[in-house]
């Protein structure tokens, strides 16, 4: 069974969702949580039985799929992809748990069930088209949480949310097939396994202009400057459970993406565009926390947070060194979990009051004193407090570009003003000052379900704020490999220059040596 | 010893812990007590800590690792040196004072057990600030002192100046840790590590302009944490919280964090002098400039924070002039007298029921004389009158100063002694003495709880007595810090000076007593000195505040919504909507294209031929004319 | 010079009678024109040796096909006066000689091959209906029978679209309806 | 003055043209099967000056074939003008407008 | 004299005939069965269909064992070509045609169906079209063509309301346009070459350098301007709507997909030797179709209120997709081209089988069309297995991965990639993207409206147990298409190659 783990983990979720068909309404919610927990624990089993010191990668399965063209049915983890795969099996967990949703519970549970099939996809996919088929399948049902159980735009959100990203990833589509196309020409085969991809040495050119095709897909996805504008419309109308998941495991697709595709394929043009794009980054760090600070509605503050914080994720990523992209690896468990619960949280004021601006809410400090603790908690972790879980990766990020650039990483390290200043005025705004709406009033503070929800949130923040070795650590190894693997591709001096060289440092395995 | 380490650094965090449990429920006086109690517990662990350090050992663990990636490697490690036990002591007395303290103070507050809370758990921070073995240990407690500085000036967040004031001062703290943070990669990024020994054995192999960057990063931080100018209007706005929170953070520890820091990276800034000398310098000014904002103040707070502000220019200028163990003795110094005298304003205010202008007070000291003899002896100590603690400490900076040949640096300093001496018995004199004004307001004054009084008393003691520890202090911290003994070379000058500031002292008190002693009437406004530029001036702290609310902040708002209205939503929004509007558009557009008619089809139909039969044509004659 | 004068003859009768039924409102001038265009046609494809050809189209042609369309214009009552919107008249023209114009530019350019082979060449002194008749069932055997398919389907077609069946729609009625008429309604198509 | 091929070629796009036309320009859709007729006929004619020219009988075999589907072509189109008419009564192709877009 | 031509039987290969006949024998003995006794019920003529197809299917797979043996199979004096592509599209012309003519089978009564001779004209359809893509002979390509478009007109006509003779004679004159377009370019392919068959034109127009350059061009205008009306390109298109939304929604989908199948392998043999050729004028043009209609019609498709024409444009759109396999022109592309429609098939198959369930006979107030969108509003509430079903149709059509189309968009582009078009393959797939909002868009309708009060039996209206099992059929085809690309690959790849294309 443990050859065939991420297939199970993969495919019993999909399962469960076509058996929960039969379910009765009523029963539904706690079939969810049950199917949420199996899997969940089928994810701590894959952590349990994974062995850190390996960077390489493991659980591997491969089925052949479409042979002729290349496809394969490949799966496989590393330090990299373990924990999103384990967030993704969380939240879903935690997002079922405290659903307060009560239109169509059925249908909403089975839709996340489909959905949770496609991340853990996503993530374990270790063929390029294997991959894209999660990607894409993932859009259809967050499309229909946005569009059915959402706000009066829900319509258009979903849509926009569908197209933008659909467009983008088609244009990646073509680069993946033009690096096939590439394999096939150098060893007169075809291939979209990424392992092999690794292999490639690709002329500079070619590599700029894939990188390119690439990126369009992953930035829409991230989404980055000036891609991002479906995003606020997304959080903003979907329900809480489409925004959590959304935040916390969607957007991380296309982070990831950059780590598993971008880097280790196109070293090159990866420095090449390292400059521009932390300057992109940079630009949604600062600019989205203004427009954050500009906000009425709590959700959309939340929402343009994430798109500042994806930003820190960006420049980590391309910072390029081993600190860096560990460091976004890591703060993409740390977004998530920190932006998941800002948005559960946003959720409970919402099934209250029905409404998310800002300027109905104040003084619930009074009111609802767990709440605002809790919210109290989850925004210092989206501030980056040490010891919490952000601080880690933003830390490491940053850290990590500083190597490339001293005065990029200055700048963007204005993320921790601007940061701190939207979210502690929006925090001063809803939660300070005295009750001045008569509907606030008595207001019934956070109820079991809901810290049901929230309570592992705020441990996991945390617990891997203090101790992140567990996981940092796992991730360490994996990208020191990927690391490595750039130096060694690296054509142009400036790449060698910049991507450090590993190799006797310590004694990682590199990844072809694992295959 | 790594028990009473562990101990004194988590003694606290329990009692904030105990005090979060019941954070929820209505006060019970068991938190305050428990949290006080934990703290001793810190404290007395802190003291054993001491008498081991003191017999020439230090302590260094190492707890566990905290992020460890690449060649990065951050553990959880503390040591106790003779300079982190030094604070460890000055926090933990005087925490466990304020403690004591509030749980009378805060009698009556909803949020008692809250208060403890936060309280405990920024002595944990700080005690983790002081105590850990590496910069990005120092900032946890950094970032984890300024959290709780923000919890507690925003404690009453009912207030909107509170909650105002919270934020300001954390996100002024945090423009200056984007300072640290940056000095921190640097230190790593060229020495590898983040551990102070290795930190500092690397730092001399390092080029002179990377040196000369790193202490200017970290002194922003520094500067932030003990507001120095620029970024010093978050700290007398910060007066807004609680007073037991304004002597333990904005006064004795917090605020001294910077010092601390400076003191602590002693090895890097004694390599790069230039900018010792700017710190120097800018010590020495925002002493003078706040030291003037304090002289026409009306609220008893906020001159105190403002004579903080000032005394932090001082132990500014001392460690910028690498007299380390000089800053460090007057930081220690001044949070016991600062403390005793935010509590004792804390005692006028319970009095006052929370009137904070000292004009509307005046003769208290008949209904509060143990509050009166105490703060009177911390001004006494504030202004640097022999034998008292600011004598020895205070003193030591300007002959420093004058010992280092930066005379105009000396002549400010002593200006500002002066001022001192005057504001704070100013101060004295208008709350104790002269008229019962307070009588107009109807308010009926009334002596502290005894308990209260009886838990400031070791801070009175210390504040007294502090001076004669300076040798053993000195013989202590000199195993860490550089051994630099400044000694005015001539005997004379040493006593002329010595004597001439005492003096100079004196008459500044006397001059305050002189003029306020029997003031009798609360100023409205009208008075020609109230209106004179000078007076307005100082009194609206130089306009700064003000240029900061009109130069960053509504700029910054309306930048933001123009941010997100004009260029977000007009502009890159409308743009992805725009390509959709004219794909469609061109659809209803050209649908006509179509338009049923059979013979419009027909016609379509021949169009396209004609135009291929046209393309055709043109690529032959083409063809032919390349061919021939 | 025969066969120039013959050509340049019925070429320019051809098009006057092709441009009547073209340009003519009346339908009669119409079907007449194109009657008497069809038959000179025939005397190109005499000139052109291909006698059974031009037999084929007098029978079809001016047989069948004007006998199927002069029963239509009876059908129609289209005997007066068409009256028809014209919309871009000129449009029309444009494109038509613009068309011509273009193609006529190429066509004028003699074709030059080495390489043309004729397959079933025309042997002297052969019938050209034989030598058809020749290459019809043996070569072109297999369209020759799928033309008889097609003129079954033709024919078929034509029957079952003029047919009485079709003057009720089932489509159109309610199951309803369909139910009481089922007895009248004999699904026979060739039946009248 | 011989008749070359291109001679018929011309001829057989000058009657093409006018067929172009009358397909364009006629709304009655009897009229404008006149036109598709003129459409084939003027093909044939360069088919069998084709085969005349390069002695082949495939053009001839072509133009047999054209009549024949000329002819079919005859009867689907009256066969689907009666139906049409029987249900409007009119054969202008303007009043067939109830799709569009 | 003539010389008396002697011919032995076995060179004549009749056996190259068998499909087809046993095609036309099959619509033969469905008018005999209706002289013998009138007044027999559809199910039988549908099942007689059926059963004839499956001989032809089964006489069709046992020619692919014999080319895969023995190559392609002349037959008949070389008129008919039995290559690989011929069996691949005969192929999937006849599944094409068993698949929907079970559709004729719905609960609700239509005209057509009352017609034996709709199940014998089907038959003879089907056999025309057999016998235009099993040769290279333009004769009798053309032949085919018009045998196979006349039964189609008289078939969409007998749906019998104003629309569908509306459409009919749409689509009739149109055609009749095109077939003058390709006799005239037929004409001038045998002026220059003086053969009327394919290979033989290639071979002499090679051996003359091209030296005839403006004739080619010309002829080449006429005959794109011909199959550019069968494949529906723009601006040859505009019959397309219409002619589907006035004919029944079954036969709209069968019009979707199989002829033009047949067109696109007549198009691959007559264009490809020409763009492999270099005759660079042809590149253009079919880039600046392929370009056109892939976008033209994707936007109009935008635009549309009723699901029928939306569908009816974006399958104009799949075809300029797919029309860009004979541009690219290489074997992947080839191949790309048949599985594209082979999974195209199914995935339309199923939409429009869904459309027809959805049909009802009155118009409701308001609407002027048979589907429009509204009519799909709420639709997971009312029905919500249909709802998914249309959803997956829906996603696949968009190329949702992994649903089928996916991978035949997948492989197309791919192609296009690999034969270094890399502007065509980013336009194809930034059209994907335009294409997916009309589909959502249905999908909204469905998942995210509110169901139109009292209207809601509507859904049901047409539904019988052979139509939802050729839902299940398409929807099995379209969600496991993926263990079917493989096996399809391989097959294609082989019967394409060795066709030489």
């Amino acid at each position: 069974m443990i050859d065939h783990i991420l297939t199970l983990l993969i495919f019993f979720p999909a399962l469960a969702a076509m058996l929960g068909f039969v379910v009765t309404k009523d029963s539904m919610r706690a079939y969810g949580i049950a199917v949420a927990f199996i899997e969940f624990v089928l994810s701590l089993w894959l952590w349990y039985a994974y062995d850190p010191m390996i960077s390489g990668m493991q659980f591997m399965e491969s089925m052949p799929l479409i042979p002729a063209f290349g496809i394969n049915y490949l799966l496989g983890v590393d330090g990299i992809s373990l924990f999103i795969i384990i967030l993704s099996t969380f939240f879903t967990l935690i997002g079922i748990a405290s659903l307060t949703e009560t239109r169509r519970l059925k249908d909403l549970i089975i839709t996340l069930l489909f959905l949770e099939m496609t991340m853990v996809g996503v993530f374990a996919a270790l063929d390029a088209i294997v991959f894209y088929v999660f990607w894409e399948l993932s859009l259809v049902p967050m499309l229909y949480i946005i569009g059915a159980w959402g706000g009066p735009l829900r319509i258009y959100a979903s849509v926009k949310f569908f197209l933008y990203t659909f467009t983008g990833s088609l244009v990646m589509l073509v680069g993946m097939l033009f690096m096939a196309y590439f394999y096939y020409q150098a060893t007169g085969q075809w291939s979209f396994s990424i392992l092999e991809w690794y292999r490639l040495i690709l002329p500079e050119n070619f590599q700029l202009w894939l990188f390119a095709a690439f990126f369009l897909g992953f930035a829409i996805k991230v989404p980055m400057f000036p891609f991002h504008t479906w995003l606020p419309y997304a959080h903003g109308q979907a329900p809480t459970i489409g925004s959590v998941i959304l935040a916390a495991i969607l957007l991380k697709m296309g982070t990831y993406a950059f780590v598993r595709f971008s880097l280790p394929l196109f070293p090159d043009a990866s420095v090449f565009f390292m400059f521009p794009i932390a300057i992109i980054a940079i630009i949604m760090i600062i600019y989205t926390a203004m427009v954050a600070y500009a906000q009425e509605d709590i959700k959309q503050v939340v929402a343009y947070s994430s798109v500042s914080h994806m930003g820190v994720i960006i420049l980590g990523t391309f910072a390029l060194n081993v600190e860096g992209v560990s460091g976004s690896v890591f703060l993409m468990l740390a977004h998530g979990v920190v932006s998941g619960a800002l948005f559960l949280l946003v959720g409970v004021i919402y099934d209250r009051r029905h409404t998310k601006l800002m300027s109905e809410f104040g003084g619930l400090a009074t009111v609802m004193p767990r709440y605002a603790t809790i919210f109290g908690i989850m925004m210092m972790a989206s501030v980056g407090l040490p010891l919490t879980i952000n601080f880690v990766g933003e830390f490491l990020c940053l850290l990590g570009f500083y190597k490339q650039s001293h005065m990029l990483t200055l700048t963007a390290g204005v993320a921790i003003i601007v940061g701190a200043i939207y979210m502690l005025s929006a925090y001063k705004k809803m939660f300070f000052g005295t009750v001045t709406n008569e509907a606030n009033r008595n207001l019934k503070d956070i109820n079991r379900t809901e810290m049901l929800g929230l309570i592992p949130l705020v441990i996991v923040a945390i617990w891997l704020g203090i101790y992140p070795k567990p996981v940092l650590e796992p991730i360490n190894n994996s990208v020191e490999s990927v690391i490595q693997l750039m130096h060694d591709k690296a054509q142009t001096p400036e790449a060698k220059a910049r991507i450090p060289d590993l190799s006797g440092n310590n004694g990682t395995i590199s990844l072809q040596e694992a295959h | 010893m790594e028990l009473y380490l562990y101990v004194a650094l988590f003694a606290p965090l329990v009692g904030s812990l105990y005090a979060a449990l019941f954070s929820a429920s209505p006060k019970s006086k068991h938190v305050g007590i428990v949290a006080s109690g934990l703290l001793f517990t810190s404290f007395v662990s802190s003291a054993i800590l001491l008498s081991y350090v003191m017999s020439g050992h230090i302590v260094h663990v190492e707890m566990m690792t905290w992020m460890a990636t690449g060649d990065l490697y951050i553990p959880f490690g503390f040591v106790v040196d003779q300079v982190s036990v030094v604070m460890m002591m000055v926090v933990t007395i005087v925490s466990t004072v304020v403690h004591i303290y509030s749980i009378g103070y805060m009698d009556h507050d909803k949020g008692f057990n809250r208060f403890f809370s936060w309280l405990s758990a920024f002595v944990f921070s700080m005690m983790v600030l002081v105590m850990s073995d590496n910069f990005a240990g120092l900032f946890i407690g950094w970032e984890g002192v300024g959290l709780c500085s923000w919890g507690l000036i925003g404690f009453w967040y009912h207030k909107e100046s509170a909650t105002w004031a919270a934020n300001e001062a954390f996100i002024m703290n945090r423009i200056a840790d984007l300072g640290m943070l940056i000095g921190i990669f640097l230190l790593y990024w060229n020495t590898g590590s983040l551990q102070y020994d290795v930190v500092f054995a690397e730092i001399g192999n390092l080029p002179l302009v990377v040196t000369t960057w790193i202490g200017i990063f970290l002194f922003i931080g520094a500067m932030g944490k003990s507001a120095q100018f620029p970024l010093h209007t978050w700290l007398a706005d910060a007066m807004e919280g609680p007073t037991p929170v304004s002597a333990l953070i904005h006064a004795a520890t917090m605020v001294t964090a910077g010092v601390y820091l400076v003191v602590r990276a002693n090895p890097i800034y004694d390599l790069i002098p230039n900018v010792g000398l700017f710190i120097a310098s800018l010590g020495a000014f925002v002493a003078l400039f706040a030291a003037s904002m304090a002289l026409v103040n009306r609220d008893m707070k906020r001159i105190i924070a403002y004579s903080t502000l000032s005394q932090l220019g001082y132990m500014f200028v001392a460690a910028g002039l690498g007299a380390y163990w000089v800053a460090l003795f007057h930081l220690m110094a001044h949070a016991f007298f600062k403390a005793l005298l935010f509590l004792g304003a804390g005692n006028v205010m319970h009095a006052m029921h929370d009137e904070l202008d000292p004009f509307k007070m005046g003769g208290l000291r008949k209904v509060m004389k143990g509050t009166f003899v105490m703060m009177t002896l911390a001004s006494v100590a504030l202004a640097g009158i022999y034998p008292f603690a600011g004598f020895f400490s205070k003193d030591l900076i300007l002959e420093v100063g004058f010992v280092e040949h930066h005379y105009v640096i000396y002549t400010v300093l002593l200006l500002t002694a002066g001022l001192t001496a005057f504001y704070s018995f100013r101060l004295v004199a208008l709350i104790f003495h002269g008229e019962e004004r307070y009588k107009l307001f109807g308010i009926h004054p009334h002596e502290a709880y005894k308990f209260m009084l009886v838990a400031m008393s070791p801070l009175l003691v210390l504040a007294m007595i502090a001076g004669a520890f300076k040798m053993t202090y000195y013989q202590l911290v000199i195993s860490v810090l550089p051994d630099t003994q400044y000694h005015v070379h001539s005997e004379m000058t040493y006593w002329i000076m010595t004597i001439g500031t005492q003096l100079f002292v004196i008459a500044a008190i006397v001059y305050a007593y002189k003029k306020y002693s029997n003031w009798n009437s609360v100023p409205d406004g009208t008075s020609a000195m109230e209106n004179s530029f000078g007076y307005k001036l100082l009194s609206n702290q130089y306009y700064i505040p003000k240029f900061y609310e009109e130069v960053f902040s509504k700029p910054y708002l309306e930048l933001s919504r123009i941010a997100w209205k004009q260029i977000d939503l007009k502009i890159v929004d409308a743009t992805v909507d725009g390509i959709a509007n004219v794909i469609y558009k061109t659809g209803e557009n050209t649908r006509d294209i179509q338009n049923g008619n059979l013979s419009t089809m027909l016609r379509w139909m021949v169009v396209g031929l004609v135009v291929l039969i046209t393309l055709a044509l043109a690529f032959t004659v083409g063809y032919n004319a390349v061919g021939a | 010079m025969f066969e120039a004068i013959a050509f340049y003859l019925f070429a320019a009768l051809t098009i006057t009678m092709f441009t009547i039924t073209v340009m003519t409102s009346q339908a009669l001038y119409a079907i007449t024109a194109m009657a008497a265009g069809m038959i000179f046609i025939s005397a190109f494809f005499f000139i052109l040796g291909a006698d059974f050809l031009g037999a084929i189209q007098i029978i079809v042609y001016t047989g069948a096909v004007m006998a199927l369309y002069a029963f239509g214009m009876m059908f129609f009552d289209t005997t007066r006066d068409v009256v028809e919107k014209r919309t871009n008249p000129q449009i029309v023209f444009v494109l038509g000689v613009l068309a011509a114009v273009m193609v006529v530019a190429i066509f004028v350019a003699p074709i030059v091959s080495n390489n043309i082979q004729a397959l079933y060449p025309i042997q002297e002194g052969v019938g050209n209906s034989q030598a058809v008749g020749m290459v019809l069932f043996t070569k072109y055997l297999v369209p020759f029978e799928l033309a008889a398919v097609m003129l079954l389907v033709a024919m078929i077609g034509g029957i079952v679209l003029a047919g009485k069946k079709m003057d009720k729609s089932l489509t159109l009625m309610k199951e309803e309806e369909i139910g009481l008429m089922d007895d009248t309604f004999e699904p026979k198509a060739g039946g009248h | 003055m011989e008749v070359t091929l291109n001679h018929y070629l011309v001829l057989s796009t000058i009657l093409f043209a006018i067929g172009l036309v009358g397909v364009m320009r006629r709304k009655n859709l009897l009229m404008l099967f006149f036109a598709t007729e003129i459409l084939l006929n003027a093909t044939n004619i360069a088919f069998a000056a084709i085969s005349h020219y390069i002695g082949d009988l495939s053009g001839q075999m072509f133009a047999f074939f054209i009549i024949a589907i000329a002819a079919s072509e005859v009867a689907i189109g009256l066969g689907l003008l009666i139906v049409w008419f029987k249900r409007t009564g009119k054969i202008d192709l303007d009043q067939m407008n109830s799709m569009r877009g | 004299m003539l010389e008396p031509i002697n011919v032995s039987i076995a060179s004549l290969n009749l056996a190259t005939l068998a499909p087809m006949v046993i095609a036309i024998v099959g619509a033969l003995t469905i008018l005999v069965i209706d002289m013998i006794k009138g007044g027999l019920n559809k199910t039988l003529y549908v099942m007689i269909s059926l059963l004839f197809l499956l001989l032809d299917l089964g006489a069709l797979v046992d020619f692919a064992g014999v080319f895969l043996k023995n190559g392609t199979v002349l037959g008949f004096f070389d008129v008919m070509l039995m290559d690989g592509i011929a069996i691949l599209s005969q192929i999937i012309i006849v599944v094409g045609s068993m698949l929907f003519i079970p559709l004729a089978l719905t609960s609700k009564r239509f005209h057509e169906y009352n017609y034996p001779e709709y199940f014998a004209l089907f038959l003879f359809m089907i056999a025309g079209f057999q016998f235009m893509v099993a040769t290279d002979n333009l004769i009798l390509i053309f032949v085919g063509l018009e045998t196979a478009s006349l039964a189609l007109y008289t078939l969409i006509a007998l749906h019998n309301r104003s629309k569908s003779f509306e459409a009919a004679v749409k689509y009739f004159t149109m055609g009749a346009l095109a077939a003058g377009f390709f006799a005239f370019g037929a004409m001038i392919l045998y002026a220059i070459s003086g053969s009327v068959e394919i290979n033989q034109i290639a071979t002499v127009l090679a051996e003359d350098h091209y030296r005839n350059i403006g004739y080619v061009l010309v002829s080449m205008a006429f005959m794109i301007a011909a199959f550019g009306f069968k494949l529906s390109m723009v601006p040859f298109h505009t019959w397309t709507p219409d002619v589907y939304e006035g004919s029944s929604a079954a036969l709209a989908g069968y019009m979707s997909i199989v002829p033009k199948i047949a067109a696109f392998v007549v198009a691959m043999r007559l264009f490809e030797f020409l763009v492999h050729s270099g005759v660079v004028w042809l590149q253009v043009i079919l880039y600046i179709g392929v370009v056109v209609t892939m976008t033209a019609s994707n936007i109009w498709a935008l635009v549309q209120s009723d699901v029928k024409r939306m569908l009816a444009y974006s399958s104009i759109s799949h075809a300029g997709f797919v029309m860009a396999a004979i541009l690219i022109g290489t074997t992947q592309s080839n191949t790309g081209l048949f599985l594209y429609w082979a999974l195209f098939s199914f995935t339309n198959l199923g939409a429009f089988t869904m459309l027809w369930v959805n049909r009802q006979k009155d118009l409701l107030p308001g609407q002027s069309s048979d589907h429009p969108y509204e009519k799909f509003s709420g639709m997971v509430k009312t029905m919500p297995m249909g709802a998914v079903m249309m959803a997956l149709f829906m996603l696949s059509l968009a190329g949702i991965p992994p649903f089928g189309l996916f991978w035949g968009k997948m492989y197309m582009i791919g192609s296009a990639v690999s034969a270094g078009y890399t502007v065509l393959a980013l336009i194809m797939a930034l059209n994907s993207a335009i294409a997916g909002y009309y589909y959502l868009k249905l999908i909204v309708f469905m998942f995210m409206k509110e169901p139109m009060v009292g209207y809601e039996k509507l859904y049901f209206m047409n539904a019988s147990l052979s139509l939802k099992t050729i839902i299940g059929i398409a929807a099995v085809g379209t969600i496991f298409a993926v263990f079917a690309v493989n096996p399809l690959l391989e097959v294609i790849t082989l019967f394409v190659y060795n066709s030489g294309y």
